[in-house]
């Protein structure tokens, strides 16, 4: 048969942006706060991450397969979901726990819903929440950096229940208790600044959110003022993580700007009352979460004004 | 003593609900459609929500008023779909059992394609652009879109044609106008004989189009011992309430463009 | 129901083809509330059967004399009559259970379940069909909870029934015996079900096309009057 | 000077190879295929039939119908069949094969118009046979008579070719500098409106330079330089642009007090005007990784592309791709017998690593194309509302408001059809609205 | 005035009736597809929530206490509720037919909402005061309504996801509900003033 022409809709050129160099920049914007999680934790932190990481690959196949859908582990997706995960579990934590919470991301969260795109939370998020409310105190029980030993405290918790804090730089190092990734605010203010540079995100939920954090513990410091307290929120604790990589995840976060804006203050609202209002010191996640729930209600009603007058519905 | 208060209370209670309610709807009360409140009967009346609408009344209203199917219902079991079906279906009139016909047979070995079609799978879609990329304009267009929009998984593709399975087909007519190409047509399930191709250019240029287009050679018309068969636009159109399913036609058609769809339906 | 069908029918069709909380999704507020130990479901369970089978009895006994406009607030009447009966029961005999299922036994009385079965079926079947159905669909009820209790309790408790059972296994995810774990054990064995019963009947569909199975060459053949 | 743009938009590589490629005349084909609608509104009746022999300039086509523009013969000889055939859109147009003689008689009556009032000019313009030459192909008489209860007051010239690879408009700048600003004043004397803005973009220096220097003395002529960005050239985005005003949906741009025509269509009129040749020919931009030699090229209206591309040097790879019209809003073709016709702008011939577009993917929520929509839509909404065949709602969500620019579809990581999807959409609305 | 702000919050955040006590899943996975028709619900539950809390407290004080009838709670309370919605009903089809046709469809639905008698038989077991039991209601209302108006967000959005065809429907959105319940669980730990 001779060759035939091919006929298709225009436009006829894409520009070369794909999911997957999103992803691969994702991943690269997370190196630098590996690199402290492993840093700091030892042979052991590197170890978590990989098993979650390969495991969240594997069930994005498996899941796949039985499905018998297209084959998404390509898009680095699920990588990205196992990075984020592991960056968010507590060192110590025993490594099963860490498959059970990467399996709850990608099974129910991401693939029941139809995979990549139609999640409406964040499965590394949800797979934190899930595994922090089964195993609470395995979820909360931190080592101290650069050595073995079982320390009791993140910066978060000697802020709630009194103790000396860590020093500044410390905290901007990364040498305190906390979750594998959220210790180093430098590495991740490094990648923030990547994704940024690469257009990955824009700046608007990043800030907003850190800075209705600010504001927010500034005011309502139970101690009078001080303006170490609201810098201690942003330095400690999951924020800077939970701002700069999981309240921008694309698919959970409203889609025009005026939506994001108020995403993000509800994202930070939501985590001072957390942290200051529950028996919790930590309550990102949850705020995360909880805004990713409103994301659909938001964009109903943040739809852009349409050229020439037109308002959508 | 002991006995009676609580059954006085009880039974006041009910008494002077009852007695309030009952003025109260004579009071207040509003006409309904006669059909809804029939259709309101046939209901579970568990009110319990779970077909979507606002309650018992809320879905019969929907089945009445914009055709919803009664099995949204999940609490009345298939007696009660059955029931409220047959109620709707003696009150819009039907009685002819119909099942659709995709009238083509442009299968991949007897048309050409133009061109190479990249695009969403729809026919809507390659339609927009000139026409599909089949050889014949009026053909079937292969991708589907009669296929995604039946209930009832009773459409197959097969070799560039769509093709109705008639065991599964209820006839509720959803493929008919998706058809960007109108070729599905509802025809009485009792129908046989069928002309299988919509075209409508003349003879020659149909036949270049796809090798077993009719071109409107009247050889049918002649043949056709109960003037079943019209001709217009250089096709073949067999009139099912005329035919005798003798298969006069079929033996004479130059093209091979008609058969009888019964056939397919037995092997 | 015109239809006359087999009291054994009516039995098993409320606990397998029209189970009442995996196929017409009724009851689902007790079926995750109550549902943190298999014991709890079983007990729900129990009572929900009693008012089943006692307010389908006595509508159908009464189905004829009532008046069909205020047929509803009698058969609530009657339904909230066994309720308080079944309560009072618990209070009795079974105080530790009651406790634990607490305002979810006067609940019983606003349980679909309850108020469809009255509806479809004991309003317009004898006693005695009316009582078994009202078994069945407690059978079917009873099992169902019963059975996302032990899952709930098995992987949220590490128990079931109180026996420890998966100590050397694994840590109990507490996540299960928690409302989010009600709502997802229910998701997946809704869908487990739905699978089962999809299995089912695209056996019996492929049964029905392999008639068909040479079928399609042919058919096009015949298709064209036999031609090649 | 100012730059001025709008929100949105997106960077496609400018590939504007043939800048620099003075237009080249190319002779006369072998045979002309002439369509009797080549615009949008009525389509003509032939005027000839088989057999008869025609000459250059010569009506072979007209309607009575307002909306609609004449069509004349490119060249002279004889027709050789009038019949109907499927050419650009999606129904069967009539269309009038000629064989040329090689002679290029000039029909006998043309001459200069005269004109004297408004009602002359428009109706030369009709006579005249143009339509938009930049794209759509509206009736310029029709365009120019706005409705009465508007009030125009600004004609906007779009020297902003903002799709990829075409140079067209921009070889009109350069070549026919003086023809630009004497049609520009032409329209605005007979039509009254008071000013004239050429909105062109800043990528192209030289001929911003040149038509300043070619209207210094016009003090109502102005030209405004514009962002280099993609879709600056469609019409009603250029209008926000140059003005800040914004074409209610459904509207006009008169409604709004502008009228936009192409620069090309503003010069052809300064030469109709002068010589009273019709519209018959067409400056088109050849490129394309198969293109031997890209070039812009002079083409008589009705050759058939095959025969243009030859005259390019043919192909140095196999097509697997031809688009008529640049890559973001042209219509890909399967036949190489198509003719050019007057909204022809480029001819672009894609080999097959160019050709085919990437899979498609789930839409991971970036929001690439809400930035990107220079409409203020939600595409990614119009894409799953259509799809989820939704398209009431996908209606509510304005997506007949799309003008199709394809920035959605261009810039989405995941490759979604996002255009496509919404041509479904729109058409399906249509239907609907039909029934 | 701290005891009823406490009320308040507890019945919206930390006990909300369908995320942590169950009450009331039936209308929120059944009226939960579009959001327009949650709005509407939603308004529905809070307005009978309020009215049936005044109408079974005075029920309880006035009829079943003094008579040391409180056995009789549940056959008192169902009449009592399911009288008044449809009194309710019947009242606004003919009064402010623009109010009836934006809540009262919702109506029947809200007979057999656990949520009603579940917040009446509440009120009984803590023993609350006419304000407080109100104001019970209406929180429980309000809970009720972020409940079901969020998740309304969500299911337009599963609407036209690709799920695995054993998980369409229910199952798909138990799953949801399970996840929102996991994003509330932020507020259970939270420490009431």
């Amino acid at each position: 048969m001779e060759k035939r022409l091919i006929v298709s809709s225009s436009p006829h050129i894409r520009s070369n942006i794909t999911t997957w160099g999103i992803m691969l920049d994702v991943i690269i914007a997370l190196i630098p706060a590996t690199g402290a999680a492993v840093w700091f934790f030892g042979l052991r932190a590197a170890a978590l991450i990989a098993i979650t990481v390969i495991s969240s690959v594997f069930f994005e196949y498996i899941m796949r397969k039985i499905l018998k859908r297209s084959n998404t582990i390509g898009d680095l997706s699920a990588v990205v979901t196992g990075l984020l995960l592991a960056l968010n579990l507590p060192p110590t934590l025993p490594v099963w726990m860490a498959i059970v919470g990467a399996s709850f991301a990608i099974v129910v969260v991401k693939q029941l819903f139809g995979g990549i795109g139609q999640n409406f939370v964040n499965p590394a998020l949800a797979a934190r929440a899930m595994l922090i409310v089964s195993y609470g105190s395995r979820m909360t029980s931190w080592s101290e950096p650069l050595s073995d030993i079982v320390s009791s405290a993140t910066p978060l918790e000697i802020l709630k229940n009194g103790g000396e804090m860590p020093g500044l730089l410390d905290m901007l190092l990364g040498k305190i208790g906390g979750s594998l990734g959220e210790v180093s605010a430098i590495a991740l203010l490094i990648g923030g600044a990547y994704l940024f540079i690469r257009q990955v995100i824009s700046w608007h939920i990043p800030v907003v959110f850190c800075g209705t954090v600010f504001i927010l513990a500034f005011v309502l410091n139970p101690d009078g003022f001080d303006i170490l307290y609201p810098l201690y929120h942003i330095l400690s604790g999951g924020l800077l993580i939970g701002a700069i990589f999981m309240a921008t995840d694309y698919t959970t976060s409203p889609m025009t700007r005026k939506g994001q804006i108020i995403y993000a203050v509800g994202c930070g609202l939501l985590t001072v009352v957390f942290r200051l209002y529950t028996n919790m010191p930590e309550g990102v996640s949850y705020a995360i979460l909880l805004m990713n729930v409103a994301v659909p209600l938001i964009d109903r009603y943040t739809k852009p004004k349409v050229y020439g007058g037109g308002t959508n519905v | 003593m002991s006995v009676i208060i609580p059954v006085a209370i009880v039974s006041g209670l009910g008494l002077f609900f009852g007695v309030g309610l009952s003025i109260a709807s004579k009071v207040f009360e509003v006409k309904v459609d006669e059909r809804i409140e029939k259709v309101r009967e046939m209901l579970p009346g568990a009110n319990c929500g779970a077909c979507g609408f606002s309650g018992c009344d809320g879905l019969a209203e929907a089945i009445v008023n914009e055709g919803v199917a009664p099995d949204r219902c999940p609490v009345g079991g298939a007696s009660m779909v059955k029931q409220i079906s047959g109620f709707m279906g003696i009150a819009s009139g039907e009685v002819v059992e119909k099942e659709a016909r995709v009238m083509c047979d442009g299968r991949f070995d007897n048309i050409q394609l133009k061109y190479k079609y990249e695009g969403i799978e729809d026919c809507h879609a390659a339609n927009l652009l000139s026409g599909g990329a089949g050889t014949c304009n009026f053909g079937c267009l292969g991708l589907g879109s009669c296929k995604a929009v039946c209930p009832f998984d009773a459409i197959v593709i097969e070799n560039g044609v769509a093709r109705i399975i008639s065991e599964k087909c209820t006839g509720c007519g959803k493929c008919v106008e998706e058809c960007p190409k109108h070729i599905i047509h509802m025809v009485p399930v009792t129908s046989g004989f069928t002309v299988f191709c919509s075209n409508k250019d003349k003879g020659a240029v149909a036949r270049k189009a796809c090798k077993v287009a009719c071109i409107g050679c009247r050889m049918c018309v002649k043949a056709c011992p109960s003037d079943a068969i019209t001709v217009s636009d250089f096709l073949a159109v067999i009139d099912p309430e005329k035919c005798t399913n003798c298969g006069e036609c079929a033996k004479v058609c130059p093209q091979k463009c008609i058969s009888d769809s019964r056939v397919r339906v037995t092997a | 129901m015109e239809e006359k069908k087999g009291l054994l029918s009516i039995f098993t069709n409320g606990i397998i083809k029209e189970n009442p909380t995996f196929r017409l999704l009724l009851g689902m507020c007790p079926s995750l509330a109550v549902t943190t130990m298999a014991k709890n479901g079983l007990g729900m369970g129990a009572a929900a059967t009693f008012v089943l089978v006692g307010s389908n009895l006595v509508i159908s006994l009464i189905r004829k004399i009532v008046p069909d406009k205020v047929r509803i607030p009698v058969f609530i009447t009657v339904i909230a009559g066994f309720t308080t009966i079944v309560q009072l029961l618990l209070a009795g005999f079974l105080p530790e259970l009651n406790k634990q299922l607490g305002i979810y036994i006067p609940l019983i009385v606003v349980n679909c379940i309850i108020f469809a079965r009255a509806e479809m079926f004991a309003q317009k079947n004898g006693p005695v069909a009316a009582v078994i159905d009202g078994l069945g669909m407690g059978a079917g009820f009873t099992l169902a909870i019963t059975l996302i209790g032990s899952v709930r309790e098995i992987l949220g408790a590490g128990t079931w029934m109180g026996i420890p059972v998966t100590a050397k296994l694994f840590d109990p995810a507490v996540l299960f015996i928690l409302p989010p774990g009600g709502f997802l054990v229910m998701g997946f064995l809704i869908a487990a079900f739905n699978k089962l019963a999809d299995r089912k009947k695209s056996e019996t569909e492929t049964q029905e096309e392999t008639g068909c199975a040479a079928g399609c060459p042919g058919c096009s053949k015949a298709m064209h009057g036999g031609e090649a | 000077m100012k730059i001025r743009s709008f929100r949105g938009g997106v960077h496609p590589p400018q590939s504007k190879n043939t800048l620099e490629c003075e237009t080249i005349k190319m002779g006369i084909p072998e045979k002309v295929v002439i369509p009797m609608a080549q615009h949008i509104g009525a389509p003509c009746k032939p005027l000839v039939k088989k057999g008869d022999t025609v000459k250059v300039g010569q009506v072979i086509g007209d309607t009575e119908s307002y909306v609609s523009a004449p069509v004349h013969s490119s060249v002279s000889g004889t027709v050789t069949s009038v019949d109907t055939r499927i050419i650009s859109f999606n129904r069967p147009i009539t269309c009038i094969e000629i064989k040329p003689d090689g002679l290029q008689e000039v029909k006998e009556d043309i001459k200069p118009p005269v004109i004297s009032n408004r009602d002359d000019f428009l109706k030369a313009v009709r006579e005249s046979g143009l339509t938009g030459l930049g794209g759509a192909g509206f009736p310029a008489h029709v365009k120019l008579n706005p409705p009465g209860d508007t009030n125009v007051d600004t004609l906007i010239i779009n020297a902003a070719e903002c799709e990829p690879y075409i140079t067209s408009d921009y070889r009109e700048c350069i070549e026919n500098t003086e023809n630009i600003v004497d049609g520009i004043r032409a329209v605005l004397k007979w039509t009254g409106i008071s000013r004239a803005i050429i909105g062109i973009e800043d990528n192209k220096p030289e001929a911003i330079r040149k038509l300043e220097k070619a209207s210094k003395d016009f003090s109502e002529i102005t030209v405004q330089s514009v962002k280099t960005i993609y879709p600056q050239g469609a019409e009603k985005i250029l209008i926000r642009t140059l003005t800040g005003r914004e074409v209610p949906s459904g509207k006009l741009p008169a409604n709004v007090g502008c009228i936009v025509m192409n620069v090309t269509s503003v010069s052809f009129l300064a030469s109709y005007l002068k010589t009273g040749m019709p519209l018959i020919k067409k400056r088109v931009t050849v490129d394309g990784s198969s293109v031997k030699n890209p070039a812009n090229v002079e083409v008589l209206i009705g050759t058939p592309i095959e025969e243009v591309f030859n005259f390019c040097g043919g192909f140095t790879t196999e097509p697997g791709k031809i688009i008529m019209g640049g890559p973001m809003m042209g219509v890909a073709f399967y036949s190489m017998d198509l003719p050019v016709i007057k909204n022809t702008n480029a001819l672009l011939a894609f080999s097959d690593v160019h050709a085919g577009l990437p899979e498609e993917t789930s839409c991971i929520r970036c929001g690439r194309c809400v930035k990107a929509c220079p409409m203020n839509l939600l595409p990614f909404e119009l894409d799953r509302l259509v799809r989820a065949k939704l398209y009431e709602e996908a209606g509510q969500n304005h997506i007949l408001d799309c003008m199709e620019c394809g920035s959605c579809s261009y810039t989405c990581p995941a490759k979604r059809r996002i255009t496509q999807s919404i041509r479904i959409g729109k058409d399906a609305l249509k239907r609907m609205a039909n029934k | 005035m701290k005891e009823l702000f406490a009320i308040l919050i507890g019945a919206i955040f930390v006990e909300n009736f369908v995320l942590s006590k169950f009450l009331g899943i039936c209308p929120f996975l059944g009226v939960s597809k579009k959001t327009s028709t949650a709005v509407g619900m939603s308004g529905a539950v809070v307005f009978v929530m309020v009215l049936s809390q005044a109408v079974t407290w005075l029920v309880n004080h006035y009829l079943l206490k003094p008579n040391s009838l409180e056995y009789l709670q549940t056959i008192a309370f169902i009449l009592t509720i399911a009288s008044l919605v449809q009194l309710v009903e019947i009242v606004l089809k003919k009064m402010i037919p623009s109010l009836y046709k934006a809540l009262g469809v919702y109506l029947p639905l809200i007979t057999t909402n656990c949520a009603v008698l579940g917040s009446a038989l509440l009120f009984v077991e803590r023993d609350y005061t006419f304000i407080e039991a109100v104001v019970f209601g209406f929180a429980a209302g309000l809970g009720f309504t972020l409940a079901l108006i969020l998740f309304s967000g969500v299911r337009e959005r599963l609407e036209t996801c690709d799920i695995p065809k054993a998980f369409k429907g229910m199952p798909i959105t138990l799953v949801a509900a399970s996840l929102v319940s996991i994003a509330f669980m932020g507020f259970a730990s939270l420490i009431i003033p």
